[in-house]
């Protein structure tokens, strides 16, 4: 692994990094919102990946001339990644949209965005059902 | 550079059918939300658009059933560069089921929406609704891989909202969907990471065109990892066993109607999507393909038939109970899989048409019950059997279909999936299947036991007809597929054929084929 | 439209409708009008494969109605509808589904093509007839209920396990004519041995008939036999060591009948002996022979059901039916025991009776193949049969010494019942070729020589001048209060005993050792409560960070997989 | 039971009456003379037929006869050996088995009848 091969995939290195960046957000952190934001780290990435993926050395952007004149010796960029992550783009927003969405109504329910304290409500909630419902079925639950 | 137009003559209504298929739901969900005022027309306008649907995919079906497969171009643009819908009996089985589940599920819907869901929401749900289902059928339909990701999460979003939906009874609601969407999130990128590998070894994105540039590079390390991103993202949402935790609490906390919906079809689906890429892009014969699932899927597999299995039968709740044999039984399609065989294969595909009607039937019931009881937990469902014969008995049906026994299309499943382990040699895993049925036995009796033979807990009427008919639509169908095994069978083993035939490449040799050499985008 | 359904399938929606049908004249009517549209349904079906279906692969053969299963599935039907008019007074839901779903499986075995719906209707009728028993409502009825049902499932266990093997040899679940060899057709040939109550096997026929209802015993004598009969036809005919089998049959029931004090018990062990001449016929396997076979398997549940109907009829009315309690019947009942006569006669094979022109068949093959010495047998079992059936059953109810007993005659149905089956014991009897055209192959045969009428004449009378003769003198066995042992001591007294013993033995060590278990097994469950328990650490709700990292933890793994193989 | 009836013949059923001569002294003798009658006709009638029996001994005069009455006396003496051997009380199964128990009396018409008289 020389410094050339370093430099070569420098746009992969990049995306390991931010991928794992997002990531280890959406492991470490407790605040929901935060979480969502990992995870648009984590998407970005792959459109980083996809982005750089379509580049061709010394392509030029794949726009034709007016008068359609190609010149076969014109090298182009490759548009197609371009485009497949307009679409994941959008799909990206919507997924950030839905998620900050929900949190706001979690806040509503629960009066905090912190992960631990849902989840000490939550297991405080399911505590209670089993006491009763346990109790109910003769404490075979 | 525009392809040229394949077709000059019109095409027949006959011959739109597969792009029909999708846009009937599609177009129904803006207008549902139109219309929204009154949710009698919103239901309406979401029924009929899935019933369409449902008699689309049966002309589809019947078309494909003996194999061979039709192959529709997106606005006349030739594969690999246009996106092309291909149809065979895998997929074609798969929409089936799908519709087939959605057209039960709605009318069941009706009533059990009112009930849970607050007025004004009602509208934007089944807007929602129709759009996972197209979405779902989306998934299922194309051809294309990376059209796959675009519908799975238009599916994906609209389920978050749904299941979302389910926070008018009870707040968890909100979080489960929360976790869901950053896991679904999560699986979804790495898939699409996948495809992203796989495109730049191979420049192409059409399934089939695919599958001819992955066969000559199976030892390059890219295209493997592409193999393990994609298995790993769709796995998530499988939810084979490790990955399986967002799902007890989707579906114990949405709707009714969501659940057995989504029970029913979204994991199916996931498995297909498995399935088409493991053997139809990636094709069978490849060593490390082996290695992944007998080494990784398999022993998850069983891990899920007997943990989910032992947490289902101590649950104090009858909703997440099933939700936990979900878990379970999606043990049992893995392991089919992961037989690598024509039986194993079929037995996957048999399941997964099985076991989304039986779970249709219990989900609903159990929609039925809570509407009643007012909760699916077993102390407040206790003796209901009594009060509510008609959604009981259909529950009981569902029950005997899910631990396999003879009559019911359950046992027709595990009765291919034991005989698929005896022909690959493996006996202990036939015993295993056996064992852990053995477990559904316990689950299920604690149901019926709860149902039948307690005093009632409280005075309730037998659910509407709304809803008692689709039960018994499905708990016959349930009982008719255990008996009559001509569609299922047939269509499974063409699948398990057509799958295990590998690639059947490009529908027609395009001038793009040749044009673009592989690994030629990427730099 | 009646072609297209499978007769059994009559039989099982006309047992739904009996549950549905309110007792009574009705639910009665019902059940004899639908036997006799079945019946019709029968006489009229064409040949040949009437019902395939696709089962699992296998192609299933529903309606396979040819010859042989014809005359088998017409008199089956035909004593459906006679047994359930004998029963017109019943007002017992689970006899009245029983029977009919009983019935069913019957005819749906005769017609089965393949031996995937045999097995199923072979246990269909072990499982529906034992509720003939069992309706009894009695604890003897009860047990000897199970150890019926044990064994007749226990033979449909068996002819699985042979249907298996033998589908694993052929590849093929056809029905048809097999020849003794593998291990599989060994194990078919067993299981209808056992419900064919070949010699050995043949116990659970006069424990349990004799324990069913009046009218129960009346439709379990006709099917379960008879259908192993035709099951042995269509499956071992020519199968030489049958014919032996099939003498000692005829031979020893004669000897336990003779002593035996049950009446229903004599008639079973007599259908025993009967059963014996129709396997000899298989065995022997010629046309004739089989057309032998079948004619005796008709005229056979004609006669014998009209004898357990007259037997019933007193029972009936005199709750009595052991030879030592009866006598003098005849009196009060003169119909009855005029019908009791004419199924003696019949089974005596008197000529002019329906025996006569059917066991002749039988015998003439016999000899004609040069069985000589069966042939012997079968004559001196002809004899047998009148010191038993013949004579014993009427003259011991009805006639002897008087019991003193003045019972009403049977009710009207019963007699409709037992007049209609004694006009046809006498009518086939008269008219040789009513029966001779339904039967599998062409007949050329002609009962009614002088030879043979005076032969057989000679025999039955100096039979039953013996008879007189011994009486007179007193050295005819006398009937009293008794019970004699059969093969059945194995399974009812020795067995037990040695059971008893091991299940002492046993559950010594399995104290010693329960308790250690049990703390195990508690331990255990315990340990999957606390980790898979609603709060157990495998199903409690995971935080959304725990969750991806496991989909790290499993990426690294599928990943390491991957590129280390 | 139904022993309450008068047993003077004159209720009895017509058919029952005329078959109550069986039962007067004397005729049991008769109806045994009556029947070695009708045995040495059919053994005169033996004397005249032809006969082609597929053995020879089925055409010896009286072969069927002689067969039958051995077979009969053959028949009741083996019995009496069997019963020798096999016979047991009728309790030797236990109290739990139907040699021991009447048959359920609610199951016949001899209740019914008891309750009309």
């Amino acid at each position: 692994m020389d410094w050339s091969f370093f430099v070569g995939h420098v746009n992969y290195w990049l995306f390991v990094v931010l991928m794992m960046t997002g990531l280890y957000v959406v492991v470490a952190k407790g605040n929901l919102v935060k979480k969502i934001v990992g995870l648009n780290m984590f998407q970005t990435a792959v459109f980083m990946l996809y982005i750089s993926m379509g580049k061709v050395h010394g392509g030029t952007a794949p726009i034709f001339p007016t008068d359609m004149k190609i010149d076969p010796a014109t090298v182009y960029t490759n548009p197609l990644p371009h485009v497949l992550i307009l679409t994941a783009i959008v799909v990206g927003i919507a997924t950030t949209a839905l998620g900050l969405a929900l949190v706001v109504r979690i806040r509503e329910e629960y009066g905090t965005i912190e992960e631990d304290e849902i989840l000490e409500i939550e297991q405080d909630m399911a505590s209670e059902e089993n006491r009763i419902h346990g109790q109910a079925m003769g404490g075979r639950a | 550079m525009a392809t040229e137009s394949v077709h000059d003559v019109a095409l027949t209504l006959h011959d739109q059918l597969p792009i029909l298929q999708l846009v009937v739901p599609f177009l129904a969900a803006p207008l549902v939300m139109v219309v929204g005022a009154g949710r009698g027309v919103a239901w309406l306008i979401a029924f009929l658009a899935s019933l369409a649907a449902f008699a689309i995919s049966a002309l589809l079906l019947a078309q494909v059933i003996d194999g061979g497969f039709l192959s529709y171009q997106i606005g006349g643009w030739a594969p690999p560069l246009g996106i092309e819908y291909r149809i065979d009996a895998v997929n074609a089985f798969l929409l089936f089921l799908i519709s087939g589940v959605s057209t039960l599920v709605l009318p069941f819907a009706y009533e059990s929406v009112k009930a849970e869901i607050a007025e004004r929401n009602q509208a934007l749900f089944y807007t929602c609704y129709l759009l996972c289902f197209a979405g779902l059928l989306g998934v299922t339909i194309t051809g294309d891989a990376f059209n796959v990701f675009v519908f799975l999460e238009i599916s994906s979003l609209s389920t978050y909202a749904i299941i979302a939906a389910g926070a008018d009874r009870d707040r968890r609601a909100l979080t489960a969907a929360y976790d869901y969407l950053v896991m679904g999130t999560i699986g979804a990128t790495f898939f699409v990471i996948g495809l992203g590998l796989l495109y730049m070894m191979t420049g192409t994105l059409n399934m089939g065109d695919l599958a001819d540039r992955i066969a000559p590079q199976t030892d390059n390390r890219t295209i493997q990892a592409a193999f393990a991103f994609i298995v790993v993202g769709m796995g998530l949402k499988i939810a084979i066993y490790p990955l399986h935790l967002w799902l007890p609490n989707a579906y114990t906390y949405a709707p009714s109607a969501v659940t057995a919906f989504l029970a029913a079809t979204a994991t199916k689906v996931a498995v297909y999507v498995l399935l088409r890429f493991s053997f139809s892009v990636f094709s069978p014969g490849f060593a490390f393909e082996n290695y992944t699932y007998e080494l990784i899927i398999l022993p998850f597999a069983i891990l899920a038939m007997f943990a989910a299995s032992f947490i289902a039968i101590f649950q104090t709740d009858l909703k997440r109970m099933l939700a936990y044999s979900s878990i379970a039984q999606i043990g049992y399609m893995l392991l089919g899989l992961s037989l690598m065989n024509a039986s194993g294969l079929a037995a996957t595909m048999v399941h997964l048409f099985n076991h989304g009607i039986t779970k249709a039937v219990l989900f609903m019931g159990v929609g039925a019950l809570t509407l009643r009881a007012g909760s699916s937990f077993y102390a407040s469902i206790r003796g209901m059997g009594r009060a509510m014969p008609l959604t009981a008995a259909a529950m009981v049906v569902g029950g005997l279909s899910l631990i396999g026994v003879p009559g019911t299309a359950g046992f027709i499943s595990k009765w291919v999936l034991v005989q698929a382990a005896f022909e690959k040699g493996w006996w202990p895993v036939a015993f295993l299947i056996v064992l852990s049925s053995l477990l559904a036995v316990v689950y299920v009796w604690r149901f019926v036991e709860t149902l039948y033979l307690h005093e009632p807990a409280r005075d309730a009427a037998e659910a509407p007809l709304t809803m008692v008919v689709p039960i018994w639509i499905t708990a016959l169908a349930c009982v008719w597929f255990g008996i009559n095994t001509d569609i299922t069978m047939t269509a499974a083993n063409t699948a398990a054929e057509t799958l295990l035939s590998g690639s059947t490449g490009l529908a027609e040799p395009s001038p793009w084929t040749s044009a673009l050499p592989a690994g030629e985008a990427s730099h | 439209m009646l072609e297209s359904i499978p007769t059994a399938f009559l039989f099982f929606a006309m047992g739904l409708l009996a549950m549905a049908v309110p007792k009574g004249a009705a639910r009665s009517a019902l059940l004899v009008v639908i036997p006799l549209i079945a019946a019709w349904q029968v006489w009229t079906l064409p040949e040949g494969n009437l019902a395939p279906v696709t089962f699992f692969g296998l192609d299933l053969e529903l309606m396979r109605v040819d010859r042989l299963s014809r005359v088998f599935g017409l008199i089956f039907c035909l004593i459906a509808a006679l047994g359930n008019l004998y029963a017109w007074h019943l007002k017992d839901t689970v006899q009245q589904v029983a029977a009919p779903l009983y019935a069913g499986s019957a005819i749906g075995a005769v017609f089965a093509g393949d031996l995937v719906t045999l097995f199923f209707y072979w246990e269909g009728t072990a499982i529906a007839s034992v509720f003939l028993i069992w309706a009894r409502r009695t604890l003897g009825a009860y047990n000897t209920g199970l150890r019926y049902l044990i064994i007749q499932v226990g033979s449909g266990v068996i002819l699985m396990a042979g249907i298996a093997l033998l589908y694993a040899e052929t590849g093929s679940i056809a029905f048809d004519r097999m020849t003794l060899g593998s291990l599989g057709t060994w194990c078919i040939f067993f299981a209808f041995g056992i419900k064919c109550a070949f010699p050995l096997l043949h116990n659970w026929l006069q424990d349990a008939y004799p324990a069913a209802t009046i009218t129960g015993t009346v439709v379990l004598s006709a099917f379960t036999t008879k259908l192993a009969v035709y099951a042995l036809a269509r499956g071992f005919a020519g199968t030489e060591i049958l014919i032996y089998i099939g003498a000692i049959m005829t031979l020893f029931p004669i000897f336990f009948a003779e002593i035996e004090n049950d009446m229903r018990r004599v008639l079973s062990y007599s259908l025993n002996n009967q059963l014996g001449f129709m396997v000899v016929g298989i065995g022997v396997g010629s046309e004739m022979a089989l057309n032998g076979t079948a004619a005796h398997a008709f005229v056979h549940i004609l006669y014998k059901a009209l004898l357990f109907m007259s037997v019933g009829a007193v029972l009936y009315r005199t709750g009595k039916v052991k030879a030592s309690e009866l006598g003098g019947l005849y009196r009060t009942m003169p119909l009855t025991a005029t019908f009791c006569l004419v199924g003696a006669a019949s089974i005596s094979a008197f000529p002019l009776f329906s025996g006569f022109i059917a066991k002749a068949l039988i015998l003439d093959q016999a000899a004609a193949h040069h069985h000589a010495i069966v042939w012997g047998a079968l004559v001196f079992a002809s004899a047998g049969v009148l010191s038993h059936s013949g004579i014993k059953i009427p003259f011991f109810t009805f006639f002897a010494h008087d019991s003193g007993m003045r019972p009403k005659e049977a009710p009207t149905h019963m007699l409709i019942a037992m007049g209609i089956t004694a006009f046809l014991c006498i009518f086939i009897g008269v008219f040789p070729g009513t029966l001779y055209a339904i039967l599998p192959y062409e007949v050329d045969y002609h009962p009614y020589t002088a030879a043979h009428v005076v032969g057989q004449l000679l025999l039955l009378c100096f039979a039953l001048l013996a008879f007189g003769v011994l009486y007179r003198t007193g050295r005819h066995p006398a009937e009293i209060r008794c019970i004699n042992v059969d093969s059945d001591v194995i399974y009812r007294k020795a067995a037990p005993s040695v059971v008893h013993i091991a299940a002492r033995a046993i559950s010594a060590i399995w104290q010693a050792h329960a308790g250690f278990w049990m703390r195990k097994t508690d331990l255990v469950l315990r340990g999957l409560y606390a980790s898979h328990g609603p709060e157990g650490r495998m199903a409690r709700v995971w935080p959304t960070g725990a969750m991806v990292l496991w989909i790290a933890i499993l990426l690294g793994v599928t990943l390491a997989v991957i590129f280390v193989t | 039971m139904s022993d309450h009836r008068p047993a003077t013949d004159d209720d009895l059923p017509a058919l029952g009456r005329l078959l109550t001569w069986v039962d007067r002294p004397g005729s049991g003798t008769k109806l045994f003379r009556a029947l070695g009658g009708f045995c040495a006709a059919l053994l005169v009638i033996d004397l005249l037929i032809s006969k082609h029996g597929h053995f020879h001994i089925e055409d010896v005069w009286a072969f069927y006869g002689v067969y039958g009455f051995l077979s009969f006396v053959c028949v009741i003496y083996g019995a009496k050996t069997l019963r020798f051997f096999a016979k047991r009380n009728e309790d030797y199964y236990g109290a739990q088995a139907i040699d021991r128990e009447d048959y359920p009396l609610d199951q016949t018409g001899v209740t019914k009848e008891a309750d009309d008289a």
